[in-house]
């Protein structure tokens, strides 16, 4: 099978712009540089000719933007799902963020994306151009000219631990189905729970110390498209603006990966985003894992209308206290 | 909070309306009592509490929280303990997960025929968060006096 | 800002004596928005109340704060107190400082220093509060009774004697339920149908009672006091207006070989038929399954008998709409199936019967006309084996049996076993029990004259296995008083089955959003103190669907649950409670996380146009609270992820000041 | 009684799985055993005395050497006891006294019974061997 590439992807789209199956595509464009793919609504053939890429570095879940876009007019949005992307389409029509009839849905396979960080790390800073053939990246930097790295050298740790390769959902399929994978995900999570108390503390304080408040992760994260963010809501007694004290750092991170629980895919975008590169997804993972400890496994978004683990219960559920130790000891 | 160089914590803790707050009041009925920093907020259920709280009483001051409710089963809006017992066993959960002592924060059932229950848990709850001393890790210095 | 007056009560010495109520009362002077802080020493004595009274006229108070003793004591009495000085009873707040305070504490310094941020706390509290009416909405007096069976009837006649207009539902051709194929009644052992049948009498001709008989609940929309009921009147073939009910057709009619499901398939019916002879209405239905005439249009024979001509063989299934102030489930029970015990050869043999069937077999009424035959060979049967708990108190295994006592089969197989021994003197009687329970008047008394007066074997012991051996049944069984296994040649086996609710329930409590435990019997909203009513306001349940239940405690319910309905229907307007959740729309998802935690049902929801702030109109799903179904619980205030979802009277912003003023 | 070899009466409930305080003493179990007859403790019994720690007379009993594991009382329990689990545990905890009942290749010969299948003695065999 062979992997889908850019020009595939712009001959599918303009095709579904040009036979009228949707009135605009949202997929990929370049950003200010090679690597900063960003999202993007096309409107025409032509802007799709000139401007969509699709590579390595479109780690970009696309899934999030329907929400608004499906209301603006009435034609359909397409739109490209890699299949973590589709595990948050699900999720979002389960909570019923847009319409599905006004959506069609491209799936396609994906073999896991680059992480432009651990490029960063082997090639240094200053990065001028990047571009990759399937197998291997070239860099080319500022100081020390071109190089060429090893794409497995640089795939990102989500998809090093990726769930699921499976697209759950979609109207129209590009590339393998996929299967769903046995991934040692949960295994720095795990580690954490193993350290002490003090160590925990000590680990998490140097990460979230580092938090400069950009509120990518909120931004980026498609269980995140509340009308409006508590975070941002004078009214809502969490609203805080900046990390002035190490008190909000936590407060922030805690309160959104409880918002986001049961109802976070972990498709890990929170982590790609972070300017600071802090492992956000191990918190969210870290409610995954309790979850499945505590009231069976859960895969949010692995179908449409699942009730959530929190607003679910059996009679017989855990109790808090047992479940504190469980969720420490738990470490198989 | 230091009290003549002791350190006496102060305990936040939510009781819903139908049995833990009945409760605590028969522990004062019965005259059982318990340490003078526990203050009690009064919700219709447990399920009301929100996470929010809780990190809002640590951020301003509290050494422990605590949310009381009525025995699974025997809610008085049949579900609302059932919810939280699962919030809150993710939320200490993850607490824990933080590095916070999780003998901070706890959740205790308790009927309203159940003072001397009430009492017995304020006094070991107290002394539990008494042991861990201050609340260090959880605490904005700005709310600190 | 509000102008908050503080009032520190004494009670006496009670608080009095542990705190100092003067320095509490100076202390909360100086918070922001207080304008008038006083002691007194009983708040709640006329006096007190005066105190108040005058103090919200004398400073224009907007909010009041009585430190006295647990709300729970006189919260109301307060409310009042400001109601009658002219202020919103909501704007009153308690802080406890009896009970939770002067009563737990010795020490006069930290009581009084307690006190003072409890007062604190709630001063920070009522700053926030805003003046709450409670929701009114209208009742509809009328209302719907689910289930035509002893309980249905009972309820519906006792609503209707309170001059309440009451309409029965019932899927069966004719009202009567599972009582009308009963023989006699424990303990008294008076004949069902002869105590059934008027009050079934007395229903149909009440004009108070519509009887929709073949009919079903097909949707249910609404709230208490306004529900808004489908009924799906199926189509019977028959005009009801018309058919006078002679049965001249159920005589003449060709088909002959339906099984009749009222004698439980033991014999045969046409296709045309009425029930039994006192079915109310008595009114002939056709059996789409079975008339040749519906099925190949060749036939007609009951249209031309019909002098009322009352036959329709286009009749098509009706719906009815209609409005209902209350809804009372009495849908009922059924016995498990027997299928799956294969050890009691209840398929393998026509001489294993269930209670139910023996109840027919027994019936002057029924398919032997009374006699007991054995439905094999229609022998009179000389040895009886009577087995209790079929697929009762089951643990573990609910594909095949329930895990509850089933309750009536002690009394009723006491109750056959009694009669057998009666009727034919020359018959071996034997009940295998687990152990007999019969905690009812005159229920024990009853049991011990089946062993002592009757002469009924009754062993402690179970059945292990039944094997039908040419014409008697070899009943293998354990004697555990005697420690012997037992082998009984039995002509007549009857198996004591569990009963379970009606598989109708299920879809119904969807529709009600009434609650249901794991066996599917509706969950009272309390387990001892509302036992008739449903979590969900407005629905009522009577009889065996909320629990086993046998004929006098089915009517006691009913009973209940009638004058629970009368309590609704008598009031022109229902009062809600003020404090309940309120979703604001600008900030609502749209997510449903709220709705599925709703133990009531309340959040509903539609899509609203908005003006998003690039000019566009949006149109999105947004989530409001039916103010008159929300008990104010809150549990969809944290399940809302946007925190669109507040609490009136227990608001965000509300605890988050206590909380504050507590940790100062 | 009560706690008379609690720790042999932990063993048995372990090595059975099951709990024999669901059981609710209806006796199905003795009703169904198609081995009663044969047996001087029956099914109901076992469970009875193994939860009151009344187990030395089981452990010379003939009843368990007389269980045909046919499971038929594990079958229609109601409680989901499982008494045949319990007879076998109890055989087990004799066979498991090492030496005690030792069974040599050499000595099967002269038990060899021309009906008996030969599934039986190879099973004899595992079982007593040790």
């Amino acid at each position: 099978m062979q992997k889908i590439n850019s020009t595939m992807l712009i001959e599918k789209a303009a095709q579904l712009l040009e036979n009228g199956t949707a009135d605009r595509v949202l997929g990929w464009k370049k950003g200010e540089f090679d690597y900063d793919i960003t999202p993007a609504v096309f409107n025409s053939v032509d802007q799709i000719k000139k401007e969509f890429v699709f590579g390595d570095f479109c780690g970009a879940n696309l899934s999030k933007y329907l929400v608004k876009e499906t209301r603006k007019g009435d034609g359909k949005v397409a739109v490209f799902l890699k299949p973590c992307d589709t595990y948050s389409f699900n999720q979002l029509l389960t909570e019923k963020r847009f319409d599905r009839e006004k959506v069609y849905a491209v799936g396609i396979s994906c073999e896991g994306m680059a992480d432009i960080f651990k490029v960063k790390q082997i090639a240094g800073d200053g990065i001028v151009s990047v571009s990759s053939d399937g197998e291997n990246v070239k860099v080319e930097t500022l100081y020390d000219g071109e190089k060429t790295i090893k794409l497995s050298d640089v795939i990102a740790e989500r998809c090093i631990n990726c769930k699921s390769r499976k697209c759950v959902a979609y109207d129209e399929l590009m590339g393998e189905e996929g299967e769903i994978i046995d991934s040692d995900r949960f295994d720095m999570v795990s580690k954490i729970e193993s350290m002490s108390e003090d160590e925990r503390f000590g680990f998490w304080q140097n990460e979230l110390s580092k938090c400069i408040r950009c509120n990518a992760c909120r931004n980026v994260c498609p269980a995140c498209t509340c009308e409006k963010c508590v975070f941002d809501n004078p009214d809502s007694c969490a609203q805080n603006k900046a990390p002035a004290d190490s008190f909000e750092e936590k407060m922030f991170h805690i309160i959104r990966a409880f918002h986001v629980a049961g109802r976070c895919t972990d498709c890990g975008e929170c982590s790609r985003v972070c300017p600071q590169n802090i492992p956000l997804h191990l918190l969210n993972r870290k409610f995954i894992k309790d979850i499945d400890t505590f009231y069976g496994e859960y895969q949010a978004g692995a179908q449409v209308g699942s009730r959530a683990p929190l607003v679910d219960y059996t009679e017989g559920d855990i109790e808090p206290g047992e479940a504190v130790m469980k969720g420490e000891s738990e470490n198989a | 909070m230091q009290i003549n160089g002791e350190f006496k914590p102060l305990i936040v803790a939510f009781c819903c309306n139908w049995c833990s707050y009945a409760g605590a009041d028969l522990a004062g009925n019965n005259r059982l009592a318990y340490p003078e920093n526990v203050k009690i907020i009064k919700v219709p259920c447990s399920c009301r509490v929100n996470p929010m709280f809780i990190l809002r009483a640590f951020q301003r001051g509290a050494d422990g929280v605590i949310i009381c409710g009525c025995h699974p089963g025997d809610c008085h809006y049949t579900s609302g303990n059932y919810y939280t017992r699962r919030r809150m066993s993710l939320l200490f959960s993850m607490l824990n997960f933080l590095g916070i002592e999780k003998e901070r924060t706890r959740v205790e059932w308790v009927s309203a025929a159940e003072g001397a229950k009430f009492a017995a848990t304020m006094n070991e709850f107290t002394e539990a968060v008494a042991a861990l001393g201050e609340n260090k890790r959880l605490e904005d210095l700005r709310c600190k006096r | 800002m509000q102008r908050i007056g503080v009032f520190v009560c004494w009670c006496g010495s009670n608080i009095a004596g542990t705190v100092d109520v003067k320095a509490v009362a100076e202390a909360l002077k100086n918070e922001p928005g207080v304008v008038f802080s006083t002691d007194y020493q009983y708040m709640c004595s006329q006096a007190g109340q005066d105190i108040i009274k005058n103090a919200i006229k004398e400073h224009n108070l907007s909010g009041i704060v009585v430190c006295s003793c647990s709300p729970r004591m006189h919260e109301q009495t307060f409310r009042k107190t400001a109601q009658a000085a002219g202020l919103n009873p909501y704007m009153v707040e308690i802080s406890n400082i009896r009970e939770q305070c002067s009563w737990v504490h010795k020490d006069m310094e930290k009581g009084t220093e307690k006190a003072i941020i409890l007062g604190k706390a709630a001063i920070a509290k009522v700053n926030l509060n805003a003046p709450l009416t409670p929701g009114e909405s209208p009742v509809t007096k009328r209302a719907l009774v689910i289930g035509g069976g002893i309980a249905g009837i009972q309820t519906a006649l006792d609503i209707a004697d309170a001059g309440f207009p009451v309409d029965i539902v019932e899927t069966k051709p004719t009202i009567g339920g599972k009582m009308a194929q009963l023989d006699k009644t424990f303990p008294t052992l008076d004949c069902a149908a002869c105590i059934l049948t008027p009050k079934m009498v007395d229903a149909g001709q009440s004009d108070k009672i519509r009887i929709f008989s073949y009919s079903e609940v097909s949707q249910v929309k609404g709230f208490v006091g306004n529900f808004d009921v489908t009924i799906k009147k199926k189509a019977r073939y028959v005009k009801e207006d018309l058919c006078t009910g002679c049965g001249l057709c159920t005589e003449k009619c060709p088909q002959k070989k339906v099984p009749n499901e009222f004698n439980l398939g033991m014999d045969n019916r046409r296709a045309i038929y009425i029930p039994f002879a006192q079915a109310v209405p008595k009114v002939a239905t056709i059996d789409a399954d079975y008339c040749t005439m519906l099925k190949s249009g060749k036939c007609g024979v009951c249209s031309k008998v019909c002098t009322a001509g009352a036959i329709d063989y286009t009749q098509k299934d009706e719906y009815i709409e209609e409005k209902y102030g209350a809804i009372v489930v009495a849908t009922g029970y059924n016995p498990i199936s027997m299928d799956k015990f294969d050890e009691y050869a209840y398929n393998q043999s026509k001489d294993v019967i269930t209670s139910l069937e023996f109840e027919r077999l027994t019936n002057a009424a029924g398919p032997t006309a009374g006699k007991l035959l054995r439905p094999s060979d229609n022998k009179h049967p000389h040895t009886i084996v009577f087995v209790q708990c079929v697929g009762s108190r089951c643990a573990n295994c609910a594909e095949k049996g329930k895990e509850y006592c089933s309750k009536i089969c002690c009394m009723y197989t006491a109750k056959h076993a009694m009669l057998t021994r009666d009727k034919y003197p020359d018959t071996d009687v034997y009940v295998f029990y687990i152990d007999v329970r019969t905690p009812g008047k005159s229920f024990d008394e009853f049991y011990r004259r089946a062993v002592e007066e009757y002469g009924v074997h009754y062993i402690k012991g179970m059945v292990g296995k039944i094997a039908p051996e040419g014409d008697v049944l070899k009943v293998q069984a354990s004697d555990l008083i005697n420690n012997k296994q037992i082998h009984i040649d039995a002509d007549l086996v009857v198996l004591a089955a569990a009963i379970e609710p009606d598989k109708s329930a299920r879809p119904l409590a969807t529709m009600l959003t009434a609650s249901m435990d794991t066996n599917d019997f509706f969950t009272e909203a309390h387990p001892k103190l509302r036992p008739v009513e449903s979590p969900t306001a407005g629905v009522f349940l009577s009889g065996a669907c909320q629990g086993p239940k046998d004929i006098p405690e089915t009517v006691a319910q009913a009973g209940a649950a009638a004058s629970k309905v009368i309590g609704l229907l008598a009031k022109d307007k229902l009062m809600g409670n003020p404090c309940v959740a309120h979703s604001n729309e600008l900030m609502c998802n749209g997510c449903s996380s709220c709705e599925r935690v709703c133990p009531y049902g309340a959040i509903t929801y539609s899509d609203k146009e908005f003006r998003m702030p690039d000019r566009t109109v949006a149109i999105r799903r947004v989530a409001s609270v039916n103010e008159a179904v929300c008990q104010g619980c809150g549990a969809c205030t944290v399940a809302c992820p946007s925190g669109a979802m507040d609490l009136k009277g227990f608001a965000n912003n509300q605890i988050v000041a206590e909380v504050d003023a507590i940790c100062k | 009684m009560q706690n008379k070899n609690s720790s042999l009466r932990d063993e048995i409930i372990r090595i059975s799985g099951t709990n024999p305080r669901k059981c609710m003493l209806c006796g199905k179990c003795s009703a169904t055993c198609p081995a009663f007859d044969g047996m001087d403790y029956a099914p109901h019994q076992f469970v009875n005395m193994i939860e009151n720690g009344n187990i030395e007379p089981l452990l010379n009993s003939k009843s368990i050497y007389q269980c045909l594991s046919c499971f038929a009382c594990l079958e229609r329990c109601p409680r989901t006891v499982e008494p045949a689990k319990l007879i076998e545990a109890v055989r087990l905890s004799v066979i498991r006294k090492q030496g005690a009942n030792h069974l040599k290749p050499d000595n099967i010969p002269a038990l060899l019974d021309e009906d008996l299948p030969q599934q039986a003695i190879v099973s004899a065999m595992r079982k007593y061997n040790k």
